[in-house]
């Protein structure tokens, strides 16, 4: 494929060998009008962003107006480089025939003699075309400009001072509030009604917090004695929170109750696998 | 070139007994305002310095604002300045001085093609636009890398789907677009008519001028995603 | 250094008959070290900020360090200042403005998941609860970085292991808990009864979503407790 190229180009660069078929005709020389050296030809038309460019071109190499194209010389031009690009073996886009089929039909338009209702159905192509040129036009003049404006990392410089002794900040960790919390277990606790399966039972927390406190005095322990467990400066109402503690941890199966004889002292340990069997 | 010097130091607290003017500056806002604008590293809007001070502290934004006005000027014979671009205010080199720095960066600045370039071009100016739009315009498809990469440098955005059959992406530009640009609205860059202008001479009266109703400024596609991107 | 002769000034020419004192500073060159040390975004030494310099324009050693220390004159009472550390000279925040400038950098903190408030509640209410037990009131699996988070805050421990197969561990809530909230006990948060008559007392868009922001909230609703929450 790109030896292929290559041979191309060296090809273009002798003047005799046929460069391309235009209207079945060979074509051996370039087109005077073109002015443009053959090795120079391929890179520049590899620049061409596109047929409207292509055409842009042609037309203002020639310091035409857009809304006075030649259509016929043109056409002509515009057909002959494709015919180029072609046998350049340049890749040529479908939208570059697509053009020369548009520019042929406008000519050949040209040549008929006007129908003045038809022209009223549908818009004439060739206004269509200039139209197209001249947007084309304003948009490449316009990415032209935005091009010239100073931009970053070109003519704009950030200024930055150091910040290396600030970064160490400490990372603030998300805050809750609690109402947050108790509406989101509010929501656990209808979603558990609906179940229905579900139980949650209504001991006061203190139990709840105190099973906890058991436990975990329990850890170190191999066992504690019952009476260990009740704090005399809590009074009456502490040693009723405990108690109540202790046997719902009995019922959870969260600690075994041991009395290895009557009358001895009771104790408390932490639950083991072999007290479930 | 000679130099003014930097305004009188910052430690010695104004007299207060100074008749106070519509817009006396607050020392202390001043300093820390400007500490901020430097260590940043970002644009930073009027609110966005009010946040940084501690909510029992926080200056009126007219405070903040006069603050950034005093430091804007303090630098204005420096060769750094406070520019305010699309997203804030922001330190950067004078731009005579960029052919010195632009020599502490080994990298060349990127180039950009110019399909590139004249797609940005359609989407800053004819904004919202699809792909087809430009497609239409450029005469040739449009690379999906150029796409990409104009969104990915967060020039351009999807502003909204056109409900049309595949709901194709409407793309806008974007503040960051704009900030690189070094510009702070779209309003900045040259208007149609003036590129028109710059352009070969076309004759507007022979056809009908079908560009005459799009030559004004380019316009900001407002979506409600405008918002979000503060 | 076999450096050649100083070539003139970048802009005005100095009478090369004069001898140049010690310390006189060219202008020009003072304003392109400056800027050069402003970009530079790292330390930068003398020499270094020499070879910035196109190799024909440079000046010598003692003139750029001359520059450094008029801009460190000058900046000797701004906000920002020019300081020397190991590996060159380097702008630099004030240190006693760094308690402000900080706030720049500290990041919002994330909010907590709807799960993870879930998961303190029930081990808040249902403690000694292993995961299993917060997996049944829930109904969902319940993901270990959501316990791992509260672990960490110290919100939550491992009271103990239950014995059953695996031992898994059982949470219960700790006095940081508590501490956190700002109570002496579990008993001072609502019963079970109170919380779901806390709903009755809530409107019901704010049931739908109650962490909502406050945007159509009544404000009796959301308290003062709702405040920090940003």
């Amino acid at each position: 494929m790109s030896e292929n190229a290559n041979l191309d180009t060296t090809e273009v660069l002798v003047p005799s060998p046929v460069f391309a078929m235009v209207n079945g005709a060979p074509f051996n020389k370039l087109p005077d009008d073109l002015y443009i050296p053959p090795d120079a030809l391929e890179v520049l038309l590899d620049t061409f962003e596109g047929p409207l460019d292509l055409l842009l071109y042609l037309i203002r190499r020639q310091n035409l107006d857009v809304v006075n194209i030649p259509i016929a010389m043109i056409t002509h031009q515009y057909i002959a480089y494709i015919q180029i690009m072609g046998v350049l073996n340049l890749e040529l886009a479908a939208e570059y025939l697509v053009m020369a089929a548009l520019l042929a039909e406008i000519k050949s338009r040209m040549l008929l003699p006007r129908q003045a209702e038809a022209e009223e159905d549908e818009e004439d192509p060739r206004a269509t075309l200039i139209r197209r040129l001249q947007e084309y036009e304003l948009m490449k003049n316009a990415a032209e400009e935005i091009d010239l404006l100073p931009r970053i990392e070109r003519d704009i410089f950030a200024v930055g001072v150091d910040i290396s002794a600030l970064r160490d900040v400490e990372q603030n960790l998300p805050d809750i509030q609690l109402k947050e919390m108790l509406l989101a277990f509010q929501d656990v606790l209808k979603r558990v009604e609906q179940l229905s399966h579900h139980h949650i039972t209504k001991e006061p927390l203190s139990v709840r917090e105190r099973m906890s406190a058991i436990l975990e005095n329990l850890k170190g322990a191999d066992s504690l004695l019952f009476s260990q467990l009740f704090i005399r400066k809590e009074g009456r109402h502490g040693v009723v929170v405990s108690f109540l503690a202790i046997l719902e941890l009995s019922k959870e199966r969260l600690i075994d109750i041991i009395q290895s004889e009557p009358f001895a002292e009771i104790r408390v340990r932490t639950a083991t696998a072999a007290t479930d069997n | 070139m000679s130099e003014p010097p930097l305004p009188p130091p910052i430690t010695e607290p104004s007299p207060s007994s100074s008749v106070t003017e519509q817009c006396e500056i607050n020392v202390e806002i001043k300093r820390v305002v400007e500490a901020i604008l430097f260590a940043a590293n970002r644009p930073m809007t009027c609110k966005q310095v009010q946040q940084v001070f501690p909510e029992i502290e926080q200056p009126e934004l007219q405070e903040i604002q006069s603050a950034i006005d005093a430091v804007k000027e303090d630098y204005r014979f420096r060769p750094v300045e406070l520019k305010q671009v699309a997203s804030g205010y922001r330190f950067q080199v004078k731009k005579e001085l960029s052919r010195w720095v632009s020599r502490l960066f080994e990298e060349k600045p990127p180039k950009y093609s110019r399909a590139l370039l004249e797609t940005l071009a359609i989407i800053a100016y004819r904004q919202p636009a699809t792909r087809g739009d430009i497609e239409d315009i450029r005469g040739v498809s449009v690379s999906s890398s150029i796409i990409h990469t104009l969104l990915e440098r967060e020039w351009i955005r999807v502003v909204a789907h056109k409900e049309v059959p595949g709901r194709p992406a409407l793309y806008g530009t974007t503040k960051q677009f704009l900030d690189y640009f070094n510009i702070t609205s779209l309003n900045e860059l040259p208007t149609l008519q003036e590129i028109q202008e710059l352009g070969m001479s076309l004759d507007e009266s022979s056809l009908d001028d079908p560009l005459s109703d799009n030559a004004q400024q380019p316009k900001q596609v407002k979506s409600e995603e405008q918002k979000t991107t503060e």
